[in-house]
């Protein structure tokens, strides 16, 4: 039973040098791959390279409110006096947070639950995991965070947890499909046939024939959830002043368009970026992967 | 049945009244909810609708001083708890119907029944109301009440007849079912200048001009009035600029009025409504218990920036009471920022800076309180402070401010006299009974305080009376319960080259609400 | 018939899901401490008055009780009072429902019919210009909230071109067609009244298109790559080679299996312009369903909130009900698989 | 023989993709004459669908182009026809089965609507609408399908695969074609079924003395259903003679790792096949393309493509091996 692991990691490793080469060969996911650095480079060393670090949190300025922008203030400052490139580069930390701790929520019950009702396909097991989905999966997840959030206190930390909550189903129907067909697959029956533990056959057999499924709908569902996230933000059920979310932001900003646009097209130009950074990349393991389902 | 008649001489009123007249339509922006229930409504909005909608027994003049109106003419007895009123017997409803005592006593019933919107000013005070004859009615209170004339103002007068046949069961008044509710949610049972044509909950509300109002009212005149739900800066904007509409909120921030006055034949009008922002604080939650700390937070508030940068026009407040109402004493201590003074303060308390965060909420629907809760978060970053701004929605801060252990350390709202004169604020501002409403977040609970508030506005006599006030208002600001920001100028932007807005050419009512009286503005 | 179990499968399945759902929305509506009665009648209301209401609401029995209670109303459409609106939610739900399910029908047609355009297309000339413009188009659409959209139309066609209306559903001077459907462009056109028709189509020009603009790349992107998948497909190589015309085999045997993967995604979509029409109509002020659960929600009106939930969940199933159906009548592999009982 | 039917001249495709330039098709020659059965056999992926797909011009386009070489048929060059013209000729003309019924077939439309269609434009003259679905159903069962009727109205998901591919016999032969493709029909079948399609497949163009190009991977196959073998490798035809020459007096040496892949009846020694595989399209070999993998490779063959040439009596080869008259 290791005959089959043994080779499907080494398959693996040699897929994935031939995968990054593939992968570098696509330019489009290539320029994806750059967005999400350089996002990720400019919120991790947000006060570093931020012009004015102490923008993105207790600081007003009325004197220098509204300007456009100018050498001194890139992206120009907003009705706070506050440099709207600092706080764009802040707010990718929050975007990103948002993405990243979602998803790390998300991601394991999710799959571990798809993984266990693929595997028990049929029993009550099935019918328990995969019911409770249907159900959370019945309304738009926006609709359902947003109701869920409207109950608790608005913060960054709310909002994460709510959209979490609407997520994981997203992971267990994914894995559930995959699963349920690969227990029938050749290995895992030999598996099955050598005595291996189901914990055996559920991670070391069938888990890592989904990665690349998982793996590439992680990447499109970070841009989905930084799209949630600014959603929320939006409608005042997130982030909370003075953090500088992207979402907010662009919020905020509307109420002074068109004249101090500068406020509101940038951050949503910042928040177009990270997604399509995302997507792209997403796009281009997909297909990598050459997968249809994600 | 009876409803479809009404329908249909309403419908046949209209058309008469658009084929008459030639005033074209007024149409303002506003905050919902608006509630044209007169035992519901009790903010701008719902105010604004009330005096086009309704009639009362005595009116505001442009001081706030009141003017016979239904009333013809009035006495009180020599314990002044007596007051008699006598009618006109000329006003209709908008029904056609005549307006007589049983109305003004169904109403006054019926407002105090149900408790909401302007209740709070007759509730305790009043012992009863009587019909003596068709037209005239008595009101019996149970203690001296100085004010009650100018209290009255807020009595809107309802047709019983169409509310009684209005009423629906089983609802939580007993055997009054829902007293009319859910009909006055989107109907009018009033007399007033304007009939109520449409009524769309979030949308919109239109009234049209009555033909048969007891009153001329003048030609030019809107001869429809549309309040518009939305503070939306960008669709005011657009609309204004298509002259789709004429006064827009006055919520706008003040980048807005700085576009909309860049406007070709916009104006803003600006005035002093007797409005004042308040920084309320909750003096019943460690830390802002201590007198101290609060103390230090009024001394490390930067008043200046507020007034010069974020509400331009506007001027510091003089201890709770807006000058311009009558009965405001201007001798009040005032702080100012003194970073020295409030670390000593902050020395003396028995918290020290850092142990709490501090929760201060702004109401979402007003943009500009944002900056006032970020240029506060920096003012007391600097003697060590911590804030968290909260933004919350209007309906959210009237509920969390309905207990003690809910009410957030502090809650920035403009709050404004129901009555024009300095015991109204001071009652629904401190009083134990305005606790638990949005109007008092700083929970002071003070039965000496209460006792004095309720002997002063039980003074008849006038010069007494402004006296206690003063007094008040001297004890409360050494409270210091309260940081008084700044008096507001509202600001209105409007169509200068086509109305004529009494209000805007400084005739200004202190009375919240009469300055969008339609019958007063002028629409070429 | 078999078409008809499977249609029953169907609706029990969703049955159950909505029974869940309602478990769901009930617990979060009670998550919230706060006294629902308080809040309906204002702090100054006299206490006997609260107790009546308090006992109506069945608020003094215990939870189940309360979700019992709760249910039945449900299901008889009483959805308990709003504390926004202070009337019966379903009225409410009866008044503004119409307008959002005018701006999502509207949105949804846009999406499907210039998604499916814009991607057969592309598909049909693949890396062309054309393609790579509507590539282009589709991940502008994919990756810019709707919300964003709604803002930069409000921007450029109501304030600087100012060629459309920005605001609600009608111009003020236009007369109301009467209420029929509720939909007032639908309305206007059945009474015959061609002024309001045309007025009311221009309202909802702008956020029908920035709702639709999202699902419309998104179908589009979808569309391309199944046409030009199935361009390669033999069964089209083989169509043609038997003389069949060009048009035929576009339009017919290329078309009809495409649509499948379309038409099966078309559903979540019509699901995520639900939900953005939750932004899209506070941006312009579109009296609906959406902007008065964003109000419900933001003022935690919870009556009102679990019955947009509600409400949605049941339109939501009832749209994927009707996917599914789509997709088995487009698709026998699935109807036969489903007559066979798999 | 009689008349030449098709002729295929010096054909020339190339695939354009992102990579670069594939070079399929790298001059192919090829002719059927009239009533005659060709065999076309080459390895997987040699280029023999993309030749037949040229004939039918039903190449996808992009990325495939044709660039350069004609096809002849009765003369004419099918290339420069016009659409209209291409209508006629396909259906009544040339029809083809291809390889995969399952793919062949549009899942989402019933056997008798593609099958209608197919008469209806493919036919000579117009038929009336009965006439098509009564000519459909007879179609239908002169391919031996059991129960026409109900067949006409299935999917083809209802169908084995064997009965699918039945199915695209009948519609290859319901437009009463003069040259159909038969493009390795038998491949995705069942073993135990593919000698019974054959045996249909070779009945039927006897009745209908219709022409076949029948393509194959096995030199068996083409031992029993063809008139003329091709061999193709690598998109070339590299030899191409009478069936009963080939098999007596093979000469390229390609052809002869096709015949000793060949099952031999008799010694019972499991088939070797030829080592290598085709090369690829991107950057394909000089010269001749087959040197890489020839047991018999010379200097000269990596350096220019070896000419036609008549090594016998109707008995082409491209080889250096052999000296004949030249193709001029």
């Amino acid at each position: 039973m290791n005959y089959s692991r043994n080779t499907l990691l080494k398959r693996r490793a040699e897929g994935f040098k031939k995968g990054w080469y593939k992968f570098s060969r696509n330019p489009v996911s290539v320029l994806g791959l750059f967005f999400v650095l350089t996002v990720s480079f400019l919120a991790i060393f947000a006060p570093y390279v931020s012009p004015y670090p102490t923008h993105a949190s207790r600081f007003v300025n009325f004197a220098e409110a509204g300007q456009p922008p100018s050498l001194k203030h890139l992206f120009g400052t907003d009705v706070f006096g506050r440099d709207i490139l600092s706080r764009v580069f802040f707010g990718f930390r929050y975007s990103l947070m948002m993405g990243v701790v979602v998803l790390s929520l998300v991601v394991i019950p999710g799959v571990v639950l798809g993984l266990v009702a693929g595997y028990y396909r049929g029993t009550w097991i099935d019918t328990v995991i995969m019911r409770t989905t249907d159900i959370f999966l019945a309304v738009p997840p926006l609709i359902l965070a947003l109701a869920i959030c409207s109950v608790l206190t608005p913060s960054v930390f709310n909002a994460m947890m709510a959209v979490s909550l609407m997520w994981w189903p997203w992971y267990t129907r994914l894995v559930y499909g995959l699963s349920s067909s690969l227990r029938t697959e050749f290995f895992v029956q030999a598996a099955e046939v050598t005595g291996a533990s189901r914990s055996h056959i559920l991670f070391r057999e069938i888990l890592p024939n989904c990665v690349s499924s998982i793996f590439t709908k992680m990447s499109l569902d970070m841009g989905w959830v930084i799209l949630i996230g600014s959603a929320l933000s939006f409608v005042g059920l997130g982030a909370q002043p003075p953090i500088p979310d992207l979402g907010t932001m662009v919020a905020d900003g509307a109420k002074y368009l068109p004249d101090q646009w500068w406020i509101t097209i940038f951050p949503a130009f910042a928040i177009m970026i990270t997604v399509l950074g995302f997507n792209l990349i997403g796009d281009g393991f997909r297909d990598l992967f050459a997968l249809e389902e994600v | 049945m009876k409803g479809k008649i009404v329908v249909v001489v309403g419908l046949v009123i209209l058309s008469i009244g658009l084929v008459a007249w030639g005033g074209g339509p007024l149409r303002a922006t506003f905050a919902w909810p608006t509630y044209i229930d007169p035992a519901v409504g009790s903010d701008f909005s719902s105010s604004s609708s009330l005096v086009n909608l309704y009639d009362s027994l005595v009116y505001p003049d442009a001081k706030g001083d009141p003017l016979p109106h239904v009333a013809t003419a009035w006495e009180t007895s020599d314990d002044t708890l007596i007051w008699t009123f006598h009618l006109r017997d000329d006003v209709t409803f908008h029904d056609g119907t005549p307006l007589t005592a049983e109305d003004v006593k169904y109403s006054m019933d019926r407002l105090t029944t149900i408790g909401e919107g302007y209740a709070f000013l007759f509730l305790g005070r009043l012992a009863s109301t009587d019909v003596i004859d068709d037209y005239t009615v008595q009101f019996n209170l149970a203690q001296p009440f100085g004010p009650f004339l100018s209290t009255l103002y807020r009595l809107y007068i309802l047709n019983k007849d169409v509310v009684e046949a209005n009423i629906e069961t089983p609802g939580p008044y007993g055997d009054k079912g829902d007293y009319g509710k859910g009909y006055l949610l989107v109907n009018d049972a009033g007399s007033g200048p304007y009939v109520l044509k449409e009524f769309r909950l979030e949308e919109e509300l239109v009234m049209t001009k009555n033909p048969n109002y007891w009153i001329p009212i003048d030609v030019d005149a809107p001869d429809e009035v549309r309040f518009i739900g939305t503070t939306e800066a960008a669709t005011v904007r657009t609309m204004m600029s298509r002259k789709e509409l004429e006064i827009a909120d006055q919520w706008q921030s003040q980048e807005a009025l700085v576009a909309l006055d860049a406007m070709e034949g916009v104006d803003i009008a600006a005035f002093s409504p007797g409005t004042a922002f308040y920084l309320m604080m909750n003096t019943r939650i460690p830390p802002t218990d201590d007198i101290h700390f609060r103390k230090a937070m009024a001394w490390a508030t930067d008043y200046a920036t507020v007034v010069e940068y974020i509400f331009p026009g506007a001027f510091q407040a003089c201890g709770p009471i807006p000058q311009n109402i009558p009965g405001a004493d201007p001798t009040v201590f005032q702080y100012y920022r003194d970073l020295d003074k409030a670390r000593e303060e902050l020395a003396l308390s028995k918290y020290s800076a850092d142990e709490y965060e501090i929760e201060f909420h702004w109401i979402a629907e007003v943009p500009d309180e944002e900056k006032v809760a970020l240029s506060f978060m920096s003012n007391m970053a600097d003697i060590g402070i911590n804030i968290k701004v909260v933004k919350v929605p209007w309906m959210s801060v009237v509920e969390e401010m309905g207990a003690v252990e809910t009410s957030p350390h502090i809650v920035s709202i403009f709050d404004s006299s129901h009555y024009p004169e300095a015991g109204s604020l001071l009652e629904s501002r401190y009083h134990s009974n305005s606790a638990p409403t949005w109007e008092q977040n700083e929970w002071l609970l003070d039965t000496g305080l209460d006792a004095m508030l309720e002997s002063a506005i039980n003074t008849v006599d006038c010069a007494e009376r402004f006296a206690k006030y003063a007094g008040l208002q001297h004890m409360i600001t050494a409270l210091c319960p309260t940081i008084f920001l700044f008096e507001q100028v509202e600001k209105h932007a409007y169509q200068s080259a086509y109305i004529d807005w009494p209000t805007a050419a400084g005739e200004v009512n202190p009375v919240m609400g009469y300055n969008l009286a339609a019958r007063f503005i002028k629409v070429d | 018939m078999s078409m008809l179990k499977f249609l029953g499968k169907r609706l029990a399945l969703s049955l159950f899901v909505l029974f869940g759902l309602s478990i769901l929305i009930f617990t979060i509506s009670r998550i919230l401490p706060g006294d629902p009665v308080r809040m309906a009648l204002g702090s100054r209301a006299p206490q006997w008055a609260v107790d009546n209401l308090r006992e109506q609401m069945h608020l003094n029995d215990p939870l189940y009780a309360q979700y019992y209670y709760w249910l039945t109303g449900a299901v008889r459409g009483d959805l308990g009072q709003s504390l926004f609106t202070r009337r019966a939610v379903i009225e409410d739900v009866r008044e503004f429902l119409p307008a959002t399910m005018e701006l999502a029908l509207s949105a949804g047609v846009i999406m499907a019919v210039f998604g499916i355009l814009l991607g057969a297309v592309s598909g049909r000339y693949s890396n062309t210009w054309i393609d790579n413009s509507v590539r282009i188009f589709s991940y502008i659409g994919i990756v810019t909230p709707s919300f964003v959209f709604a803002i930069l139309f409000l921007l450029l066609f109501g304030y600087v071109l100012n060629v459309l209306p920005t605001m609600g559903r009608l111009s003020p001077w236009i007369a109301r067609p009467p209420v029929i459907t509720g939909m007032v462009s639908l309305d206007a056109l059945l009474s015959g009244n061609f002024a309001a028709f045309g007025d009311a189509i221009r309202h909802l020009i702008l956020p029908a298109v920035s709702l639709a603009l999202g699902g419309m790349a998104q179908e589009a992107r979808i569309t391309r790559s199944t046409i030009s998948d199935n361009l390669r497909k033999d069964y089209i190589a083989s169509a043609k080679g038997f003389g069949v015309p060009e048009r035929l085999v576009m339009f017919k045997y290329l078309l009809k299996p495409s649509l499948i993967p379309t038409v099966s995604i078309l559903g979540l979509d019509f699901a995520s312009l639900i939900g953005n029409a939750f932004l899209v109509e506070l941006i312009f002020n579109w009296p609906g369903f959406s902007r008065y659960g964003i109000h419900a929600m933001l003022n935690k009106d919870l009556n009102a909130v679990s019955a947009v939930v509600m409400v949605l969940g049941v339109i939501f199933i009832i749209v994927n009900i009707l996917v599914d159906l789509i997709v088995a009548w487009l698709d026998p592999r699935i109807r036969l698989g489903a007559e066979r009982g798999k | 023989m009689g008349e030449t039917l098709l002729e295929i001249g010096n054909l020339h495709v190339e695939f354009k993709v992102y990579e670069g330039r594939l070079r399929v098709l790298n001059g192919v020659n090829l002719s059927v004459q009239v009533g005659e059965r060709v065999g076309l056999v080459g390895e997987a992926g040699c280029g023999k669908t993309t030749t037949m797909k040229c004939v039918l011009k039903i190449l996808t386009s992009p990325p495939g182009k044709i660039t350069e070489g004609k096809i002849l048929l009765h003369d004419k060059d099918v290339l420069t026809m016009g659409s209209q013209e291409m209508q006629r000729v396909r259906g009544h003309g040339i029809s083809m089965i291809f390889q995969d019924p399952t793919a062949a077939l549009n899942p989402v439309f019933t056997v008798g609507d593609q099958l209608m269609s197919v008469i209806k434009y493919g036919s000579k003259g117009s038929l009336s609408k009965k006439e098509i679905k009564k000519r459909a159903i007879g179609t239908l069962r002169e391919v031996r399908l059991p129960d026409p009727e109900r067949i006409f109205t299935n999917y083809p998901v209802q169908l084995s695969g064997g009965m699918r591919q039945r199915v695209c016999i009948a519609m290859a032969l319901s437009t009463e074609p003069e040259l159909l493709l038969a493009d390795e029909p038998t491949t995705s079948l069942d073993v135990t079924i593919q000698d019974q399609v054959l045996r249909l497949l070779n009945e039927l163009v006897e009745r209908h003395g219709t022409s076949v190009i029948f393509i194959t991977h096995s030199l068996g196959v083409v031992r029993e259903m063809a008139d003329r073998v091709y061999v193709m490798y690598a998109g070339n035809i590299i030899e191409g003679a009478r069936k009963e020459e080939l098999f007596a007096n093979w000469l390229h040496p390609y052809t002869l790792g096709l015949m000793n892949a060949l099952p031999k009846l008799t010694g019972g020694g499991i088939a070797e096949g030829i080592p290598g595989r085709i090369p690829e399209y991107l950057d394909p070999p000089s010269g001749c393309r087959f040197h890489p993998r020839c047991p018999r490779a010379m200097q000269q063959c990596s350096q220019s493509i070896p000419p036609v040439v008549h090594a016998a009596d109707d008995h082409d080869v491209a080889c250096f091996l052999y000296r004949g008259e030249t193709d001029e």
